[in-house]
């Protein structure tokens, strides 16, 4: 138990290696007397995870024990609750339809995030950091992971559980849940606020600035990664910032800032509601963003 | 009397031939010993006979995939024990979940160990993600693992949803409408989605009514919902499962070579 | 152990009390006495009117029978009564005859559990109409025919009796829940005997006038004194 | 191990045993734990099964020793016992023990030899059933049967001989059997009658020993063990319907603990074990084996794992158990007639509830509120549609202003209508109601003596003893502070209770100050003329009479006017803003209004009120009150605009209802609720049960209870005949179905006619139409439970002896019944007080039927009645003394002489067999 994990910590003991070299050699200490690196399964690997089975299952049994599963009453369609839930682990996602229309909250988001997961693998060509925790090496997409693992999905379940009352309204923890809460409702469109009237000037207005956010968000990005200097500690890529670009290559940094982009939307999206009030960025007949 | 000579009685029956015939041999502790325990067990050989050091630390794992596979096995098997009593119509689904409740031995313990451990499930995938991420184990050669990962982690969360309307009281039907309303507003497929004339969706026959296997929710939905629950995710969730698992023992533990 | 000598001992005295308290009653016992008076000046006694059966029942004057006070202030038909006195009821058969359309007596006292042999001594049509409720009511016809008609009163309880025919007759079944008790006589006096000694609230009932308690106490082989004198009701 | 080669010490060096033991202790404390909790924790009803199994045991053990006591007294048992006693010993001694242990040592070698015997036979017959099968399948198969032929032939001779031996042997066996039986057939005897008298004891004990189970060695009893708890429930089928139309089971499993409450015996049992309330009536009739409890009682049926949680209350649980009177409010779901419910002591089972639907219907409740089942009530306001030809203008404004400091009981709830709000739906009312008016008024010209006799005390002094006597009293009162017949309870006065009870019909104490001697006189004349639809009958008064009546009523109030009044009604706007809230305000639901009958009620439709979720209701800024249904309902029908916000209005008016009131209507207000019991669960709804109600409804509506006594309510009249003068109340009317004919009551409610002439109180006649005559008829008639209401007696069928008996009982020698009864226009001796109605009018009035029970126990029928009953026994020398016929003669005489007035008995009719025909 005690032995130090291989790849954990250390960071003085690891030094970028040079070359393009495509596993990185990171100096493990050594068992003296040649012993072999690898362990039996049996029973040193069977041994935890069996105790591990026992905690796991006595956790649970007396979890379930102390707590009964929730029943309500009988299903009634005509009966509407409020609030109306989704499954805890779609509240983030519900949380959504507070800045987002239901298509794009509930439709495209999600398949934005099963497929940018996928594809991470693919976008992630940092050759360091495979099979230890590293944060110097990988801190853009810890980051990026951070961002949108802890804050967009597991703190907005966190606030539809336990913020989010009657009507979707905002309540704190120990306030008690009205159902006749009354909300000034005061949002306006960006176009409108930009004293557009007509739906057409708004179109091209919203699908201007969505398309400005993109052209500037990709400039950004662009030249933020050119900037990185050659020989940064923290890049595995000597090369310093067009080695990057280099080996990434278009089709990488345009899905990357793609994704990168619509994530960084949902904030900025939040942020303008509640700092300005706006509802909409885009307006059309047909679809709203 | 003769005296009890415990280690003759031990040796008698370990030699008698009952005992023989369950055993066959004696475990004697040697590596040829310990790589035949692992690679001749049905269940042990999913694992490499020989790991990573470092693969057998907690610290490194956390346990999560493990506990991910240890709480689909508990929702299995309380499921199986559930299927005998719940019968997935209208009419007596949430009498059942009363029954269920009250009457049967252990149905309690059974249905809470059952969503307790489904709602754990979605937890661990998610901390197991988190995990191979913070490793950087997607990393090649394992880019795919992770996609069924990812794969596995959707069926996980498909597993928990279309379980939550069994119950069939105002939780599930309200939390699986609110769930299932998104397919409303899918673009093209769904009725009140943008564009969904381009289609000619409507209530009845668009995305949503797709998955209620219906216009509205009701018994329909009910059976359908069942059927993916109790069948066919959990079918699709194994065989993504054995990739998983046999990508991981052919890849090993991910670490630093 | 102690504890058990304390429940003998208890038992004990609970036996003994019993048996003293069954000397008690066997022995001749005392006697209650004295007078019922009215407080007050006398009224004149209504005349009443005879609407019907005049051949039978006009023969004679009647009276207004609820309060008669007699020349020395005492009430007739008060029923005096030792109340808690225990001793056997002696339940028996008593008399209430209906003579002249006028009900003799007016007031009949007797313990309950007596059998009333009610007469017809007029030979035309009467009803007994009984308002009771503790003993079931009752309205008989009785014809000519029907000389007498038995009625036994099982439960305690002062009972108004009517004749609806002749709307003028009425009279009081007092049916008692102790064999100690007596009507007033002309003169308002009474007198009860044979009472086992203690201590009795005596009781006095007057149809018009309510009941009037008095405590006394009856010593053996003494006539204890009661005396009475009630009010009109305001 | 460390040495070895390809090891890791350091790994092979730890040991997790200690870690291991640890753990798996852990888990079986938990799996322990698991067990604990699933059979005990959570089924906490088997504690109760044992406490009840112990106490049920007591219960029936001592139950059989007083039993036992009983029989040690009962000289019956005495002797038998003995009896049995000495049977015994004459058996089991001297010659005929002997004899018997003789035979019985005969009998084991008796029947072996009879079995082996009879085997031979069985056998005989088996193989001759077997070749009786080769026989028949050899000529199916066209085969020779002729060998099996010869071998049944053989074993039929066989089978035969050893039927004889068989016999023989049996014969044998029974003979012997038959001889121990007769030695001991006394015994056997004695033992028969001792268990018939001992039958009761020896069920009881049975009983004890179905809850404690005894273990038994040799006839003695060991120990008891308590029965093994199990779950008692009631599957009732297709009892609800779920959200989705469909029907599903709803499951009952109170009994598991409430284990007595559907056995006698346990009435003072501690909870849960005690027996039911109001058994026979309720327990008999509503078996819970086969529907439960929660039907009547609500609560969670298939719970049984907390008190708290079976009993529903639970906020996963939409049904709490019902407390209280408001279970009241379950009957309604399978009776029809709740009203008519009684417990065995003759008290009503849902009293509240049905008190809180009159108040419901009589209140106007259902004018603003849609309720299925209540949809046709009539309005109970009057008919404004001729306001303008009725009503002083500046009343008007007053009224609606503030109804109840011009009439405390006023049944008119409280708008709080401000002045000018007042002012304009005066306006709107009267403008609306002007051309109609004019109309009216045309038709109607004015008496030109009324204004001079108005004035006349003579005439003032006339109305106050028409007013007394006639019988406005039945409905109206005159002093400002009483009630006639009252609407709610009547709690009379004091700090906070000044406005209780309301008034059926307006107390006439200021009727001045309200309208006209003109309007008074033809509303008297002709209280439909003015208004189709009123409750008010017309009591045929004449035109003196009207006039008299109308001068004692102008003698009460006095006429107020302010200035402007004219003017401000005259506005066509204020007739405009009156139009807009007489139809915010719903003033159409009580009132008829000119070009308003085809409003819809203003109010929230309540039939399904009573499943109505918390969250269904608005609280307002009203957080002192408990957050239940029935905290909000209460306070709402307290005050009504109690929840009213900034943002929601509330447009309910106040009708003072007194507490007890409100409570009434809680329960009535609960009984609404979705879903219906299934047809087959319910009463069966009889034709009877439809009259009652819809009888009961019309007799609350034209105030029939005013002054008659109907199912034991009302006679409010009856006050105002204090002691002797009861006899001139009218007549109570309980059991009136069984009393009259129903053509008679038909006939009569449309033109009464009297009955008793000595009264001066007269039955009005109130315009029914035939349907509404025979709703009442129909009502009085199911109320007595007659299917078949006609009855008709041939009086020329009655044979002459008969007619002459019945004739001579009525004499003054015999029953004296002219003593009271009015024969014919004689009237009887004495004063009014004690007369009876006259027996000529009996043939076409009576049901035979019930002047027979009337003659044998008039207070049977009617408690409290001065008619004396039939003298047990009737005299010896009329009919052989026989009663029965002695009271059928008095019937049949009776007829006889109302069907044959003024006709005098035949001396000489021929002898006709004595028939009389329903």
């Amino acid at each position: 138990m005690r032995a130090a994990g291989a790849g954990a910590g250390g960071a003085g003991a690891r030094t970028p290696a040079a070359g393009g070299s495509k596993r990185i050699e990171v100096p493990i200490k050594k068992a003296s007397g040649g012993v072999e690196e690898k362990l039996h399964t049996w029973p040193f690997l069977v041994r935890s995870e069996f105790l591990m089975s026992i905690l796991v299952i006595i956790v649970l049994t007396v979890w379930s024990l102390l707590l009964n599963a929730p029943l309500e009453q009988p299903s009634n369609p005509t009966r509407t609750p409020n609030p109306s839930k989704a499954p805890w682990y779609f509240l983030g996602l519900q949380e959504m339809l507070v800045f987002f229309d239901p298509w794009y909250a509930g439709v495209v988001l999600p398949c934005f995030i099963i497929v940018g997961l996928m594809l991470i693998p693919y976008l992630d060509i940092n050759p360091k950091g495979n099979g230890y925790y590293t944060f110097r090496e990988r801190s853009f997409e810890i980051l990026t992971f951070f961002i949108g693992f802890h804050i967009l999905w597991v703190s907005f379940i966190i606030i539809g559980t336990f913020f989010r009352g009657p009507g979707w309204n905002w309540f704190w923890p120990g306030q008690v849940w009205d159902p006749h809460l009354v909300e000034a409702l005061t949002n306006v469109d960006l176009p409108y606020m930009f004293g557009l009237r007509d739906y057409l000037a708004s179109a091209i207005f919203g699908l201007a600035v969505i398309g400005g956010y993109f052209v500037v968000g990709y400039a950004g990005l662009y030249y933020w990664i050119r900037s990185r200097p050659a020989g940064d500690p923290w890049s595995a890529f000597p090369g310093g910032g067009p080695e990057i670009l280099k080996k990434w290559g278009p089709v990488r940094f345009g899905i990357t800032g793609f994704l990168v982009l619509a994530m960084a939307g949902v904030f900025i999206k939040m942020a303008l509601r509640h700092a300005l009030n706006i509802k909409y960025i885009l307006v059309t007949p047909w679809i709203n963003i | 009397m003769a005296k009890f000579d415990w280690k003759e009685t031990k040796r008698q029956i370990t030699d008698s031939q009952v005992w023989q015939s369950i055993f066959r041999h004696g475990y004697e502790d040697t590596p040829r010993n310990r790589i035949l325990m692992v690679s001749g067990n049905v269940w042990l050989h999913l694992h490499p006979s020989k790991v990573q050091k470092h693969a057998v630390r907690m610290r490194f794992t956390w346990c999560m995939g493990g506990i991910t596979f240890l709480l689909f096995l508990v929702t299995v098997v309380t499921g199986v024990y559930l299927m005998f009593y719940y019968r997935p119509t209208a009419e007596y689904a949430y009498a059942d979940m009363k029954y269920l409740e009250f009457d049967m031995p252990f149905g309690m313990l059974m249905r809470n160990m059952h969503r307790w451990a489904a709602h754990g499930m979605v937890i661990a995938v998610w901390l197991h993600m988190f995990r191979v991420f913070m490793t950087g184990s997607y990393k090649p050669p394992r880019e795919f693992n992770w996609v069924v990962g990812v794969i596995l982690l959707v069926l996980t969360l498909l597993l928990s949803f279309t379980g939550y309307l069994l119950p069939w009281d105002q939780l599930s039907i309200w939390a699986v409408t609110v769930g299932s309303n998104m397919a409303r507003a899918t673009p093209l497929l769904g009725h009140g989605g943008p564009f969904h004339e381009v289609l000619g969706v409507n209530p009845v026959y668009d995305a949503r009514a797709f998955i209620f296997g219906g216009g509205e929710i009701g018994p329909h939905t009910l059976l359908r919902f069942y059927i993916l629950h109790c069948i066919f995710f959990p079918l699709i969730a194994s065989l993504f499962m054995a990739v998983h698992f046999w990508r991981i023992r052919r890849d090993g533990m991910s670490g630093p070579l | 152990m102690k504890k058990f000598a304390v429940v003998l001992a208890a038992c004990a005295c609970v036996t003994l009390g019993m048996t003293a308290g069954a000397g008690l009653a066997s022995a001749a016992g005392g006697a209650i006495s004295g007078t019922v008076k009215y407080d007050g000046t006398a009224p004149a006694p209504r005349k009443l009117e005879v609407t019907k059966d005049k051949e039978v029942c006009a023969l004679h004057p009647h009276f207004e029978e609820d309060l008669i006070v007699g020349s020395g202030g005492g009430i007739a038909n008060a029923v005096v009564t030792a109340k808690g006195a225990k001793g056997d009821l002696k339940p028996g058969e008593v008399k209430f005859d209906q003579k002249g359309c006028d009900y003799t007596p007016h007031v009949l006292a007797f313990p309950a559990g007596s059998t009333v042999d009610i007469v017809n001594s007029d030979g035309i049509l009467h009803n007994i109409h009984s308002y009771s409720t503790k003993n079931p009511a009752f309205n008989m016809a009785q014809p000519k025919f029907k000389k007498v008609i038995q009625r036994k009163v099982e439960q305690p309880e002062v009972i108004k009796i009517t004749c609806d025919a002749h709307g003028w007759m009425h009279a009081w079944w007092v049916a008692t829940d102790t064999a100690y008790f007596a009507v007033t006589d002309d003169k308002g006096n009474y007198s009860i005997a044979g009472v086992p000694p203690g201590n009795y609230e005596v009781e006095v009932w007057q149809e018009k006038l309510g009941t009037q308690d008095q405590k006394v106490e009856v010593k053996d082989g003494a006539t204890a004194t009661s005396n009475f004198s009630l009010k009109p009701k305001s | 191990m460390a040495g070895r080669p390809g090891l890791d010490p350091t790994e092979e060096g730890k040991s997790y045993s200690a870690l291991f033991v640890l753990m798996v202790a852990v888990l079986l404390v938990t799996a322990v734990w698991s067990i604990w909790d699933d059979s005990i924790s959570r089924r906490p009803w088997k504690e109760y099964q044992v406490q009840w199994d112990r106490l049920a045991y007591d219960k029936y053990m001592k139950d059989a020793a007083d039993e036992q006591k009983r029989l040690d007294a009962d000289p019956e048992y005495q002797k038998v016992s003995k009896e049995l006693a000495q049977a015994r010993i004459e058996r089991d001694s001297g010659a005929i023990a002997a004899r018997l242990a003789a035979m019985r040592g005969q009998l084991p070698d008796l029947k072996n030899v009879a079995n082996d015997k009879d085997q031979l036979v069985r056998f005989t017959k088996s193989y001759l059933t077997e070749r009786w099968y080769d026989y028949n399948h050899a000529i199916q198969e066209r085969q020779d049967p002729g060998p099996y032929k010869r071998e049944i032939d053989q074993l039929n001779a066989e089978l035969a001989r050893e039927s004889i031996v068989s016999d023989k042997a049996k014969d044998n066996l029974q003979a012997v059997k038959d001889q121990i039986e007769a030695l001991n057939s006394k015994v056997a005897s004695r033992t028969d009658q001792m268990k018939k008298l001992t039958a009761k004891r020896d069920d009881l004990l049975d009983k004890a020993d179905t809850w404690m189970i005894p273990v038994k060695f040799r006839n003695t009893v060991l120990f008891r063990y308590p029965k093994i708890p199990r779950i008692e429930q009631t599957a009732i089928d297709d009892f609800d319907r779920n959200a989705f139309d469909e029907a599903i089971a709803r499951v009952d499993r109170c009994q598991s603990c409430h284990m007595g409450a559907d056995k006698k015996g346990f009435e003072n049992a501690p909870e849960p074990f005690r027996t039911h309330s109001n058994f026979d009536q309720i327990i008999l009739k509503h078996p819970p084996d086969k529907l439960g409890c929660t039907p009547c009682h609500d609560g969670q049926g298939p719970a049984v794992s907390s008190v708290r949680v079976a009993h529903g209350d639970d906020p996963d649980w939409d049904s709490p158990m019902l407390r209280g009177a408001k279970m009241q409010s379950r009957c309604i779901k399978c009776h029809i007639d709740v009203g008519s419910l009684h417990d065995a002591g003759g008290k009503p089972i849902a009293a509240n509830w049905v008190e809180g639907e009159r108040i419901f219907e009589q209140t106007g409740c259902a004018g603003c509120h849609l309720v299925a089942g209540y949809e046709d009530i009539a309005k109970i306001g009057p008919n404004l549609k001729l306001a303008a030809a009725k009503l002083d203008p500046s009343w008007t404004v007053r009224w609606i202003a503030d109804p109840k400091s011009f009439r405390r009981y006023s049944r008119m709830p409280d708008f709080a209508f401000s002045r000018a709000q007042a002012t304009a739906l005066a306006a709107f009312i009267l403008d609306s109601s002007s051309k109609n008016s004019k109309q009216w008024l045309a038709a109607h010209p004015e008496v030109a003596t009324l204004e001079a006799d108005v004035k006349n005390p003579a005439f003032v002094e006339e109305g106050k003893g028409l007013f007394e006597s006639a019988g406005c009293k039945g409905c109206h009162a005159i002093d400002p502070r009483q009630h006639a017949t009252p609407v709610g309870v009547v709690a009379g006065f004091g700090p906070g209770r000044a406005f209780t009870a309301k008034d059926f019909a307006p107390n006439l104490g200021r009727i001045a100050e309200k309208t006209s001697a003109a309007w008074i006189y033809a509303w008297l004349k002709n209280p439909h003329d003015f208004s189709p639809h009123t409750a008010m009958p017309s009591l045929r008064l004449s035109d003196h009479e009207a006039e008299a009546l109308t001068a004692f009523l102008m003698t009460h109030g006095k006429k107020r006017e302010f200035a402007g009044v004219e003017t401000a009604l005259k506005n066509p706007g204020q007739i405009e803003k009156g139009e807009a809230l007489v139809r915010k305000y719903g003033c159409f639901g009580c009132h008829e209004i000119e070009g308003m009958d085809k409003e819809s009620r203003t109010g929230v439709e309540l039939t399904t009120f009573g499943s109505k979720h918390l969250d269904e209701l608005s609280f307002g800024n009203r957080t002192q009150i408990p957050e239940t249904w029935d905290q909000w309902t209460f306070h709402k029908l307290q005050s009504p605009r109690l929840y009213a916000t900034r943002d929601v209005e509330q447009v309910m008016p106040r009708s003072r209802f007194d507490s007890a009131d409100i409570r009434n209507l809680v329960v009535f207000l609960a009984g609404l609720t979705q879903g219906t019991v299934q047809e087959r669960y319910r009463m069966p709804g009889s034709e009877h049960q439809a009259q009652i109600v819809a009888g009961r409804r019309m007799v609350n509506y034209y105030n029939c209870v005013g002054c008659h006594i109907i199912e034991n309510r009302g006679g409010y009249i009856s006050r105002f005949y204090p002691g002797d003068q009861i006899n001139f109340a009218p007549p109570v009317l309980n059991g009136e179905g069984f009393k009259v004919q129903p053509e008679w009551l038909f006939a009569f409610l449309q033109g009464p006619t009297p009955i008793r002439p000595w009264l001066k109180i007269r039955m009005p006649t109130f315009h029914f139409t035939n349907a509404e005559d025979d709703t009442i008829v129909n009502y009085f008639t199911a109320l007595s439970d007659l299917n078949v209401p006609y009855m008709f007696i041939d009086t020329n069928l009655i044979a002459p002896a008969e007619l002459a008996a019945g004739a001579k009982l009525m004499t003054k020698d015999y029953f004296n019944c002219f003593s009271c009864h009015q024969e014919g226009d004689k009237k009887p001796e004495g004063p009014p007080s004690g007369w009876a109605p006259d027996m000529a009018l009996t043939h076409q009035r009576l049901n035979p039927d019930w002047v027979l029970k009337w003659i044998a126990n008039p207070s049977a029928l009617q408690p409290g009645t001065k008619m004396p009953s039939y003298y047990p026994g009737g005299p010896d020398d009329i009919l052989g003394g026989n009663q029965d016929k002695q009271i059928r003669a008095l019937m049949d005489y009776m007829f006889w002489f109302g069907a044959h007035p003024g006709e005098t008995l035949p001396a000489q009719m021929a002898t006709a067999p004595v028939k009389s025909e329903k």
